[in-house]
């Protein structure tokens, strides 16, 4: 079962042809890591599936992305019910500017959910599942700011998984962090994939060797290889991609 | 407990939304309206009182007759005069604040009180003014005055546009001088103020333009109700636009034969703002082109 | 040689990066020693004294009672702590009525004992008359003056300053004035200062907000007597026609134009504020399923609150210390407004229009000049807060 | 430690204590097959060396994917690398019990030839051999870098008993020249063990190598020669 489908997709900022002709099936619950140089279009694409790209002036799509088989370009479909179900998590950690636990409780309070007793569970679990609840359960009343870098991140994604998305875009979630605080990311990424299908886009190939399950190559606006990353690392198709993961690029 | 959403609530936050989005609409609209009501208004009433004898005559007959040119030299010997004393001083000031002032503590005093300068009203500056220059210092009611109290006005403005025209300047450029062997006054003087020059005018003309409209810091120190004769001397009183605008709108025995000349001393006031305006923000356009080609 | 000039042009850039600083303390010192002068004015107008029989006991009279006084609204000594008698005013001019010129004399060297008799005559009289024609006399009541307390003038709520004998200098009804007109032309400005800047940073294409931008840059740059002008040509009529006002002149006038004129700094600054807030906090926010209205009033205005507040408190000064426009529409009665309908007076106004009749150095003089200590500081302290709250917000990230 | 690189250790850790219990079961089995002239066993160790040899492939891409994917340093890094050796080692004992076993089914053992074997002290050498094997697991798994070292002193009985065997065979030739053959491959199965005892040898040397960081390689014969003179 496929969760996120891309067909022929091609996308321009403009006159800028950003990504050309890109066919891909991430199946449900895996762990689909986008890897390749700075502009090679790996976050323009991800940023496609929660129709992030929207807000770009000048931005323009053709081809067709489809999630649990429903094209999410279609005039009937509401974006703020897909990006509900979609969760995000960015290059830096940015809680928004609230306590603890309205960050977490924002994604179910502006979707009208008003139960409060419901909303305190969803926050504990939710902060819970991002391995943060020990951490923070005795000043969730206190400024998110007050996080450490690495925190803040964990709580942006317990943020984006309070309202249980089925997929979990990340967008370098662990690019401003120091290592400590990667790892941690990276072991929550791999305890997350039970919950969720995440695709993540990162510039380190050492993290999408390790918490990915398959992983796509993109350079210059095309995806060049995509498989299972065992393979793409140890045995890549394409010599693009050997010569971008070995570090002989260009 | 299952995460549940209410189909409802979505529809209803989108309503909300599209009013909203729709009300700031109409209210941004409405100002932009405004604007050109106030224009449009003083445009349309001015424009066929202006001619060429309006511009080039005195007033006559007690006001009611007649021209605005004595108070068209008056306000450009204020903006002369004010721009004499506030761009040497304000971008001589802004320099330092820029490339001389320790960092730290002192410059934030100093920036501080260029802010609280700004933000001084007119009309304090106009005592200010009445009080030193015309009495302290005896200039009495003269150009002189009228200008060093306008100049005063306008060099905040001065020194912010300068400060920060030459903090944007990259490092590399002060190092690429001085390890040349250049001293800082040579590498200021030589490589930095033909950097800064654009912006440094266009914060000059903004503040011109500022200062051509301001009233109250005129009202006692120089400003004239009426002047047969153009000033001789920079110890002279002159007559000024604004002055003229408010002496003619607000004073005088025959509102209904005024009101013409209050129009038209209005429509030449926003002209000169207008193209005060426009010149910066050309000068601006055409510095950031060629910096953009760079 | 290139050494030395280094060495000048460093004391030069020195010397003047200060110029502002210095010229702060010059404001502050010309305007205080002119305003400070006010409290070591006498109440009565000076060179005049005020006489009174030697029968009657009121040893001390506040400007205000004199005025009362001499209106004839007080008529009996009894309220003003005297003896129960009927008060009786005289002035200078009534000797020319009572008397032939010969009587007084040609120099007037007579007028004392003329004086002097009128104030024996009767026990209930007060005099007003030139220090000169009384002075070292022991057969009347000389009223000794003291100098105008600082409660009188900070508390006093009527603002008479040409009042004769005794001027009166309470600031009340034009602090009032200012602060009243400031703070509905801040009502009105908010809601649209708010409006257009959301709309010009969040949801406006960015084709309508290179439009919107030099609208509203051009609308902070026209003069403030065209403003004033506009107001009274257009908004005056307007209002005394819809309201059926007596006359148009009023603090709703004045709050408008203040509003027009506060407009471009709020949202110029708030404006900035907003985009400032970062991208991917606004995008975090949509991620989540929330509108993009559900965005600003949830992520961007709070990320921004203090950027917001920075503007609209520079709007408050502005519209505080605006003087032409305000002097132009108000009305320019020194009450104490009941309805933003009334004409009232503003400090800025009270200076423009009061300062070129006032005798310079007299307590009228002075007293302006004491407004404008009280105007400089009410924006010292509003520029403060602005400055406290950007300093606040860039430790805050 | 991040817990799935841990996973990953735990697992390569597992796939060669497998492999080693298998190889250490291969040559106890040629043993029996060779103590006992058990033909059937024999064939179970001649089959069950494909096994051996598929797990050895198994190991390797599994090291390779954990270098490829985790980037591992320091002890991570000397873990994967004394694996890869150890396991080479491992297939390599593997291969000797497939030989003896192979002799085994070659030739026709009779009982009397179990005189010959005391002779040899067969069984000592063979026991000797087991006894490292497993010595050296029990360090590995231990991280008992003494009880590593105590392999290479147990390995000099290996060479004796060998050198002493050559004798023996030589001798035992002479006496009955229709055994020849069976002396010459006797002398083969003693090399093998020897060898074996070489390849032990070297897991020993990996295994201190992963705990300690110490190459033992070659030194170990110098720091000996040293010694001797």
């Amino acid at each position: 079962m496929n969760k996120i489908e891309a067909k022929n997709v091609d996308f321009y900022y403009g006159s800028f042809h950003a990504l050309k002709g890109i066919n891909i099936a991430i199946p449900t619950g895996e762990v689909v890591a986008f890897i390749g140089p700075s502009g090679c279009g790996k976050s323009t694409f991800l940023r496609l599936f929660n129709r992030m790209n929207d807000l770009i002036p000048g931005a323009r799509l053709e081809g067709q992305i489809l999630i649990d088989g429903n094209d999410i370009y279609d005039r009937s479909v509401d974006v703020d019910v897909l990006r509900r179900g979609v969760g995000m998590v960015f290059q830096r950690p940015n809680p928004f500017p609230k306590s603890i636990f309205e960050n977490v409780a924002y994604g179910l309070r502006v979707n009208g959910v008003k139960d409060k007793a419901f909303i305190s569970q969803r926050v504990e679990e939710a902060l819970t599942s991002a391995a943060l609840w020990t951490e923070v359960k005795d000043k969730l009343k206190e400024s998110a700011y007050a996080l450490s870098g690495g925190q803040q991140q964990r709580l942006c994604i317990a943020r984006a998984m309070a309202v249980q998305p089925s997929v979990l875009l990340m967008d370098e979630p662990a690019s401003a962090l120091d290592p400590i605080s990667t790892a941690k990311i990276e072991e929550l990424i791999c305890e997350l994939s039970s919950q969720t299908t995440i695709v993540i886009v990162t510039h380190s190939m050492q993290q999408a060797a390790r918490v990915s399950n398959k992983t796509a190559f993109f350079y210059l606006g095309e995806m060049v290889e995509y498989g299972e990353t065992k393979k793409i690392f140890t045995n890549p198709e394409k010599e693009a991609t050997q010569n971008y993961i070995t570090g002989r690029f260009g | 407990m299952a995460l549940q959403f209410d189909p409802a609530y979505n529809r209803r936050k989108r309503r909300l939304q599209t009013a909203v989005f729709g009300l700031f609409r109409l209210l941004s609209y409405a100002i932009a309206l405004v604007l050109f009501v106030i224009l449009g208004f003083i445009i349309v009433k001015g424009i066929s009182v202006v001619n060429w004898t309006f511009l080039t005559q005195a007033p006559t007959d007690g006001m009611t007759g007649g021209g605005i040119w004595p108070a068209i030299v008056g306000t450009f010997y204020l903006m002369l005069g004010s721009a004499l004393f506030a761009f040497p001083v304000g971008v001589v000031s802004g320099i330092y604040m820029s490339e001389y002032a320790p960092g730290g503590k002192l410059v934030a005093f100093i920036r501080m009180m260029t802010n609280n300068l700004a933000g001084i009203p007119s009309i304090v500056f106009g005592l200010f003014g009445m009080a030193f220059f015309v009495t302290y210092l005896d200039f009495g009611d003269s150009i002189l005055a009228g200008s060093l109290t306008l100049g005063l006005l306008a060099l905040p403005i001065v020194i912010r546009t300068t400060e920060e025209a030459f903090r944007d300047i990259a490092p590399s450029y002060r190092e690429g001088s001085l390890a040349l062997g250049a001293t800082k006054a040579q590498t200021i003087w030589h490589v930095l103020l033909p950097m800064a020059m654009p912006r440094v005018i266009t914060g000059l003309i903004l503040s011109l333009g500022r200062v051509s409209g301001e009233t109250a810091p005129i009202l006692f120190t120089c400003a004239a109700y009426f002047l047969p004769k153009l000033p001789a001397s920079i110890f002279d009183q002159c007559m000024a636009l604004p002055y003229h605008l408010y002496v003619v709108a607000t004073s005088g025995t025959d509102i209904e034969a005024q009101m013409p000349i209050a129009y038209g001393t209005a429509f030449v006031l926003i002209v000169i703002v207008l193209v005060m305006n426009l010149v910066a923000g050309l000068i601006r356009r055409h510095f950031e082109k060629k910096l953009n080609t760079k | 040689m290139k050494k030395w000039i280094d060495r000048l042009a460093r004391r030069v850039f020195t010397v003047s990066g200060f110029v502002t600083s210095a010229v702060i303390l010059l404001i502050i010192g010309f305007l205080f020693s002119e305003a400070a002068g006010l409290f070591r004015q006498p109440i009565v107008e000076e060179g005049y004294v005020l006489a009174l029989n030697k029968s009657n006991t009121v040893d001390r009279l506040s400007a205000e009672e004199i005025k009362l006084l001499f209106d004839e609204d007080i008529t009996n000594w009894r309220d003003v702590g005297g003896a129960d008698m009927p008060v009786r005013v005289f002035r200078l001019e009534d000797l020319d009525r009572l008397y032939t010129e010969e009587e007084l004399g040609a120099e007037y060297e007579h007028a004392g004992d003329k004086i002097a008799e009128q104030v024996r005559a009767d026990r209930g009289i007060i005099a007003f008359v030139p220090t000169v024609l009384v002075e070292g006399r022991t057969d009347i009541h000389l009223v000794p003056d003291h100098t105008i307390p600082v409660k009188d003038v900070l508390l006093g709520t009527e603002w008479y300053p040409t009042a004769t004998p005794s001027p009166i200098f309470g600031m009340v009804p034009l602090l009032a004035g200012t602060l009243w007109v400031s703070f509905f032309a801040i009502l009105i400005a908010l809601p649209f200062g708010l409006a257009v800047s959301i709309y010009m940073a969040e949801v406006a294409p960015p084709g309508v907000s290179r439009v919107l931008k030099p609208v509203i840059e051009l609308l902070g740059g026209i003069p403030s007597v065209v403003y004033g002008f506009f107001g009274l040509a257009v908004i005056v009529p307007l209002l005394q026609q819809t309201f059926r006002l007596p006359v148009g002149e009023s603090g709703l006038a004045g709050s408008i134009v203040l509003a027009l004129m506060a407009l471009p700094t709020i949202i110029t600054v708030s404006e900035d504020a907003m985009r400032n807030c970062p991208r991917t906090m606004r995008e975090a926010s949509l991620a989540l399923g929330a509108t993009r209205w559900q965005t600003i009033y949830k992520v961007v205005v709070p990320y921004s609150i203090s950027g917001i507040t920075s503007g609209v408190v520079l709007g408050i000064g502005r519209a505080i210390g605006e003087t032409m426009a305000v002097l132009m529409v108000t009305g320019n009665a020194a009450v104490i407004p009941t309805s933003i309908l009334d004409p009232l007076r503003t400090i800025p106004a009270t200076i423009a229009a009061e300062l070129g009749e006032a005798p310079a150095g007299g307590a009228h003089y002075q007293a302006l000049f004491l407004l404008g200590v009280i105007l400089f500081f009410i924006t010292l302290i509003i520029n403060s807060c602005v400055e406290l709250v950007s300093a606040r917000n860039k430790t805050k990230r | 430690m991040v817990k799935f690189v841990e996973n990953e250790l735990q697992n390569i850790r597992k796939e060669i204590s497998d492999m080693w219990m298998l190889v250490y079961e291969q040559l106890d089995n040629a043993y029996k097959s060779v103590l006992n002239a058990d033909v059937t066993l024999a064939e179970q160790v001649a089959a069950r060396e494909k096994r051996v040899n598929a797990f050895e492939l198994k190991i390797d891409s599994d090291i390779e994917d954990f270098i490829a994917l985790y980037n591992p340093v320091a002890v991570d890094l000397r873990f994967a690398l004394a694996m890869l050796k150890i396991n080479n080692n491992l297939e390599r004992i593997g291969d000797y019990a497939d030989s003896i076993a192979r002799f085994v089914l070659r030739t026709e053992l009779k009982p009397a030839d179990r005189v010959l074997f005391e002779q040899l002290k067969l069984q000592q050498m063979y026991e000797t051999a087991l006894t490292m094997l497993k010595t050296t697991l029990s360090s590995l798994e231990h991280h008992d870098i003494a009880q590593a070292k105590s392999v290479f002193e147990i390995d000099e009985t290996l060479d004796a008993i060998n050198d002493q065997a050559i004798d023996v065979l030589v001798a035992y030739a002479t006496e009955h020249p229709d055994a020849v053959r069976l002396c010459i491959e006797l002398a083969g199965v003693f090399r093998k063990l020897e060898r074996t005892g070489d390849h032990i040898n070297n897991l020993a040397e990996e295994t201190v190598f992963y705990i300690d960081a110490e190459v033992l390689k070659h030194r170990r014969t110098l720091a000996k020669d040293g010694d001797e003179a």
